[in-house]
């Protein structure tokens, strides 16, 4: 019998967030970060935005992004932390704050996605 | 097991050598590992800035355009241009990482990993056409 | 505490591990050691490439595979052992199927066979030109499972104990820490592989000393048939690597400096576009290295600065099949010689690869003293005769490494008890290995005895040897091992005293060497591997016998003979090529490949 | 072409030291010698105090794994001439405690090795008389290139995570474990399972892939790791919305 261990269910959001983000991230990246700031591109106008907000699958779609890119973060930046500064004795107070933190964005994200009006 | 005997736990000092704190910086590779690693960073702070921006929206069309302005500035935008790079660097190698992790066999025959990867990219691919589409084609 | 057991392996190869397997699975209850000087993945055996000889194909049989063992030894093979072994051969290799040895497979998944050399059949089992390898890994990840094999690692086996007349274990070092012990035992089996390294040019890697050759011989028991050296007819010039005899099976042609297939000189067949089983460079590995000698008198070799060679041509088997069957083949080319046979010629020469004689046992592994065992290439059964067939030595250690090991764990089991003499003479060897060796300030170096000792045989020993050059070598041993006494140790420290171990392993070479070399002096005719030029015919009135030597520790060895066992096929004349006794031409079928691309 | 090349070889002698220390020596570089050829002529012709092992020369039997350069190598599969004019540093490999000169302790590997159960696991062994299990060359293929493993140790010493935290169960063993995993004969998998899901187990892993770019026989560890993670994932998966299932 496998013991239960949370490390393939963090392991498995990790690589979702992993994927999800490689695949969204760069473009949205590329548009809001830089084409509509510097002007490159003319930024879509608020009524679009917000249609396009309202609709429930954008929202899915955002949500399925952001939760697992945030654990993604959470569990890298662990390891990171582990292996880069050697601080492994601190392991669960950085599972807390990573893994925790990962929690709450979601949260606030689910929050923020569910408010769009 | 030759452990089982007491003789092979005999030994004079042996020389240990702990890895030192900054291993990451004596190797090519392993400093590419860890750039790679802190990627995750610029991840996460993507999330965070995609979510202002669906407040913003969500708050009205003035909120919208401080947003805008926002992003215009300096500092942002040299964040996000770095966020950009990491970006490019997580994708392409979670990209090159992910046929390893999966092997996939068409009708009994293992296909190549070099399919696999070029799927990934075809996927990047049409997921920004998709995103282009929506926000700025229709 | 001086560790105990009921049998103690001295080896953890190929045959060493069979042995403890079988042990375990005869009663688990008997504790067995496999004391080994390198980890046992590191043995010999993990170099052997081509593959394993056993009958599986219907059209094979026990038969065949018996005469081209009984022929190909010229005569000198104990039949009833022969027919023991082919007997036992494919359930052995069966039963490492079942462990999970990858063996290369047809299409339809059932075990692949190829052809080689002297055999009349297909029947050579591979696992791709790696077959030694995946054996040895497959054997030491299976012993893994065995909670009463215990194992010890890095620990150098320097005397035997005996006393009333029977084996009671070793003495050992352990390298980690220079602890000096005995390890008692009820059995011991000796697993140590080949001598290869007396010679200077060989295949056998750093560690095949004939350590255990030169245990058993110290003990008092007789080793047999040392006069047979193999060659094996293509090795890499410089490194001595072997280039398998898999790559002549597959189709491969040796050439001399002209281009032209010389074995066609030698009575060995004419040549054809495909192999031939049996024929041409299907031919025994003794007739191909001597016809090697030939063309070098001839001056149709190609000189290098690594000596004489001839070329393996590989390259009209394409790079498709070179890369399916034998890719160590081209990885070894490219690494260590900086060629690709797929488009190059292979420098090759022959080169040591294997001693068919060693320790005198029966068909069960005993020797000739109660307790002690020996299988694998250190034992001498004998199958192999004058000559081995190449891939009959991976069966060999399976089937002897099993047979060994069962007699071994019956003789345990009796209970003799370990008399407290032997602990006497683990203080004795204490003594003279910390004492004598490591505080003694000698002149010669061990490197300097080595070579010359190394020179010695393949001046008087090598592929032809006469009456003149053997006495001449015995002189020059004699020489040597005087000034092995005075020789110089630096190092004082105890953890990992590799040249303590060095000049241990020297002085087991040179009894071994000069068991060659008397071995080969009395042996007045020409048989297989063993060729007088002064006695070029064989004679079977006189030499239809083993040679037995027994060491005298003070005077001249002394050589005894022991008739051959018959039992089916009288001594004829060996011929291979066309002329093969009640034999048409035989095609290896569909030109040698077995339709499976599986390696 | 230099006709010699300067070998710096780290020393450990436990009884008289008690860091490491360098000696130099000059020695001939002819284009067909390994760094091994090296290291032996300064055993036999120079300085018979210095300890390596080694054994078949011919990169196979795993034993002359060390540190050139900074890069773990199997020496005797390592030309001096790669090195141009010099000088070559040896070194032991990294991550193992060093038993003495350029020697390594390699029993923490020996006894993780045991713990995957690197070994046929079958609920019923087929009787002999029934012949072999078949296994199609594209069933072969599955598992061949881990079973190439010579276990050399070169991932260990390449492994950063290795180093950092000895209780990793390691490259090798996760490779050796999925070589039978993989194995179309093998019924073990969930065995294995308990002790690679472990945290020290294929969890541990960061995928740094040193492994797989240092390992001589193409064997990609990191590969292997990566699989097991997703297999082991999805089992986990599996098992949690299906406890009982089948």
């Amino acid at each position: 019998m496998i013991k239960r261990h949370p490390e393939p269910l963090l392991w498995m959001l990790f690589s979702a967030g992993g994927v999800v983000s490689a695949l969204l991230m760069p473009i949205l990246l590329v548009l809001f970060g830089l084409a509509f700031p510097l002007g490159w591109l003319q930024p879509p106008s608020y009524e679009h935005l917000l249609a396009v907000l309202r609709n429930p699958l954008t929202r899915l779609v955002l949500f399925g992004l952001c939760m697992p890119s945030l654990f993604h973060w959470a569990h890298r930046f662990r390891h990171t932390l582990y292996d880069g500064l050697q601080i492994k004795h601190l392991n669960e107070v950085i599972a807390v704050i990573c893994y925790g933190g990962a929690i709450v964005g979601s949260a606030a994200a689910a929050y923020l996605l569910w408010h769009v009006p | 097991m030759g452990q089982r005997h007491a003789y092979t736990e005999y030994h004079p000092r042996w020389l240990r050598r702990p890895v030192s704190t900054y291993w990451w910086l004596q190797k090519r590779s392993y400093f590419a590992f860890i750039l790679r690693e802190a990627s995750c960073i610029f991840v996460a702070w993507f999330v965070v800035y995609l979510l202002m921006l669906v407040r913003a929206v969500s708050e009205g069309e003035m909120s919208y355009r401080q947003f805008l302005s926002w992003s215009a500035s300096p500092l942002i935008l040299l964040v996000n241009l770095v966020s950009l790079l990491f970006i490019v660097l997580h994708a392409i190698t979670f990209f090159e990482a992910a046929p390893r992790a999966m092997v996939v066999h068409v009708g009994g025959r293992r296909v190549p990993n070099g399919f696999v990867g070029a799927a990934h990219y075809l996927g990047l691919l049409a997921a920004s056409v998709i995103v282009v589409w929506i926000l700025l084609g229709a | 505490m001086t560790p105990s057991h009921d049998v103690v392996l001295v080896g953890g190869g190929g045959a060493g591990l069979r042995a403890a397997i079988a042990i375990a699975e005869t009663n688990s209850k008997l504790s067995v050691a496999v004391v080994s000087k390198v980890y046992p993945m590191r043995s010999h055996t993990v170099s052997a490439e081509g593959g394993a000889a056993g009958v599986i194909s219907p059209d094979d049989s026990l038969d065949e595979h018996a005469y081209d063992t009984i022929s190909g030894g010229d005569w000198l093979c104990d039949q009833d052992a022969v027919e023991a072994f082919v007997k036992e051969a494919p359930q052995e290799l069966l039963r490492l199927e079942h462990w999970g040895c990858p063996w290369s497979r047809e299409t339809d998944g059932r075990i692949a066979v190829r052809p080689f050399g002297g055999m009349k059949k297909m029947r050579t089992w591979f696992a791709a030109d790696k077959t030694g390898f995946h054996m040895l890994h497959t054997l030491f990840q299976t012993s893994l499972k065995y909670a009463s094999v215990a194992r010890y690692d890095e620990w150098f086996v320097t005397r035997l104990l005996v006393d009333e007349g029977r084996v009671q274990g070793v003495v050992a070092i352990d390298l980690k820490s220079g602890r000096i012990d005995a390890i008692t035992a009820r059995a011991v089996i000796l697993c140590t592989g080949g001598c290869g390294r007396v010679f200077p040019f060989t295949t056998n890697a750093a560690i095949k000393n004939g350590d255990g050759m030169a245990l058993a011989y110290r003990a008092g028991v007789p080793l047999k048939d040392m006069e047979f050296v193999q060659y094996h007819p293509t090795g890499l010039p410089f490194t001595g690597i072997l280039i398998t005899e898999a790559a002549r099976s597959e189709g491969g042609y040796l050439v001399n400096k002209d281009g032209y297939r010389y074995l066609q000189d030698y009575a060995l067949g004419k040549p054809q576009p495909q192999p031939v089983f049996r024929t041409m460079e299907l031919g025994p590995r003794d007739r191909l290295s001597q016809a090697f000698m030939k063309e070098l008198e001839k001056g149709r070799t190609i000189d290098t600065p690594y000596g004489p060679v001839v070329h393996l041509d590989l390259r009209h088997l394409g790079q498709k099949k070179i890369s399916a069957k034998i890719p160590f083949v081209r990885e070894l080319c490219l690494k260590y010689q900086n060629l690709d046979p797929v488009k190059d010629l292979i420098p090759v020469r022959p080169v040591v690869h294997y001693m068919m004689g060693g320790v005198h046992t029966d068909i069960n592994g005993a020797t000739l003293l109660p307790g002690l065992y020996a299988a694998g290439e250190v034992a001498c059964v004998s199958i192999n005769g004058a000559n081995r067939l190449g891939s009959n030595s991976l069966p060999e250690l399976l089937v002897f490494g099993t047979r060994a090991g069962r007699t071994a764990a019956e003789y345990a089991s009796l209970g003799l008890e370990v008399t407290s003499r032997v602990l006497a003479q683990s203080d004795d060897e204490r003594r003279r290995l910390e004492g004598e060796l490591l505080n003694h300030k000698g002149r010669e170096r061990i490197a300097d005895l080595r070579d010359e000792m190394q020179k010695t045989m393949e001046e008087s020993a090598g592929i032809y040897r006469s009456g003149a050059s053997l006495a001449r070598g015995v002189e020059r041993l004699r020489g040597i091992q005087e000034r092995s006494s005075d020789i110089a140790i630096e190092d004082q420290s105890k953890t990992f005293n590799t040249e303590r171990t060095a000049a241990l392993e020297l002085s087991f070479m040179l009894d071994v060497a000069e068991a060659i070399v008397t071995s080969a002096l009395h042996r007045e005719e020409s048989r297989g591997a063993h060729q007088r030029t002064d006695f070029p015919k064989r004679d079977d009135q006189r030499f239809l016998s083993h040679s037995l030597i027994y060491r005298n520790l003070d005077g001249p060895s002394r050589v005894e003979y022991l008739p051959v066992t018959m039992t089916r096929w009288p001594p004829a004349e060996r011929v291979y090529g066309e002329a093969a006794p009640n034999e048409g031409q035989h095609h290896v079928a569909g030109s040698a490949l077995p339709s499976g691309t599986g390696v | 072409m230099r006709d010699s090349i300067t070998l710096q070889v780290a020393r450990y002698r436990p009884e008289q030291e008690s860091e490491a220390t360098f000696d130099e020596h000059e020695v001939p570089c002819p284009k067909e010698w390994v760094v091994l050829d090296g290291l032996n002529h300064i055993k036999d012709r120079i300085d018979g105090t210095l300890s390596y092992r080694w054994s078949c020369r011919m990169g196979i039997c795993g034993s002359c794994g060390m540190t050139v350069n900074g890069e773990p190598k199997l020496t005797c599969a390592t030309f001096l001439s790669e090195y141009g004019r010099g000088p070559v540093r040896v070194e032991p490999l990294r991550n193992f405690p060093v038993i003495r000169d350029l020697i390594v302790d390699m029993g923490d590997f020996m006894r993780k090795l045991v713990r995957v159960k690197p070994w046929i696991v079958r609920q019923a062994e087929k009787p002999l008389s029934e012949g072999e299990y078949r296994q199609t060359p594209e069933e072969l293929d599955d598992y061949k290139q881990f079973s190439m493993c010579i276990t050399c140790m070169l991932c260990y010493a390449a492994c950063p995570i290795y180093g950092l935290d000895p209780k990793f169960i390691g490259p090798a063993a996760i490779a050796l474990a999925q070589r039978y995993n993989l194995d179309s004969r093998d019924e073990g998998a969930s065995e294995r399972m308990e002790v690679l899901s472990e945290h020290e187990g294929i969890w541990g892993c960061t995928f740094v892939g040193e492994c797989t770019k240092v390992c001589p026989k193409h064997v990609d560890p990191a590969g292997a790791i990566q699989r097991y993670k997703l297999t082991a994932a999805v089992e986990s998966m599996k098992s949690f919305f299906m406890p009982r299932g089948a």
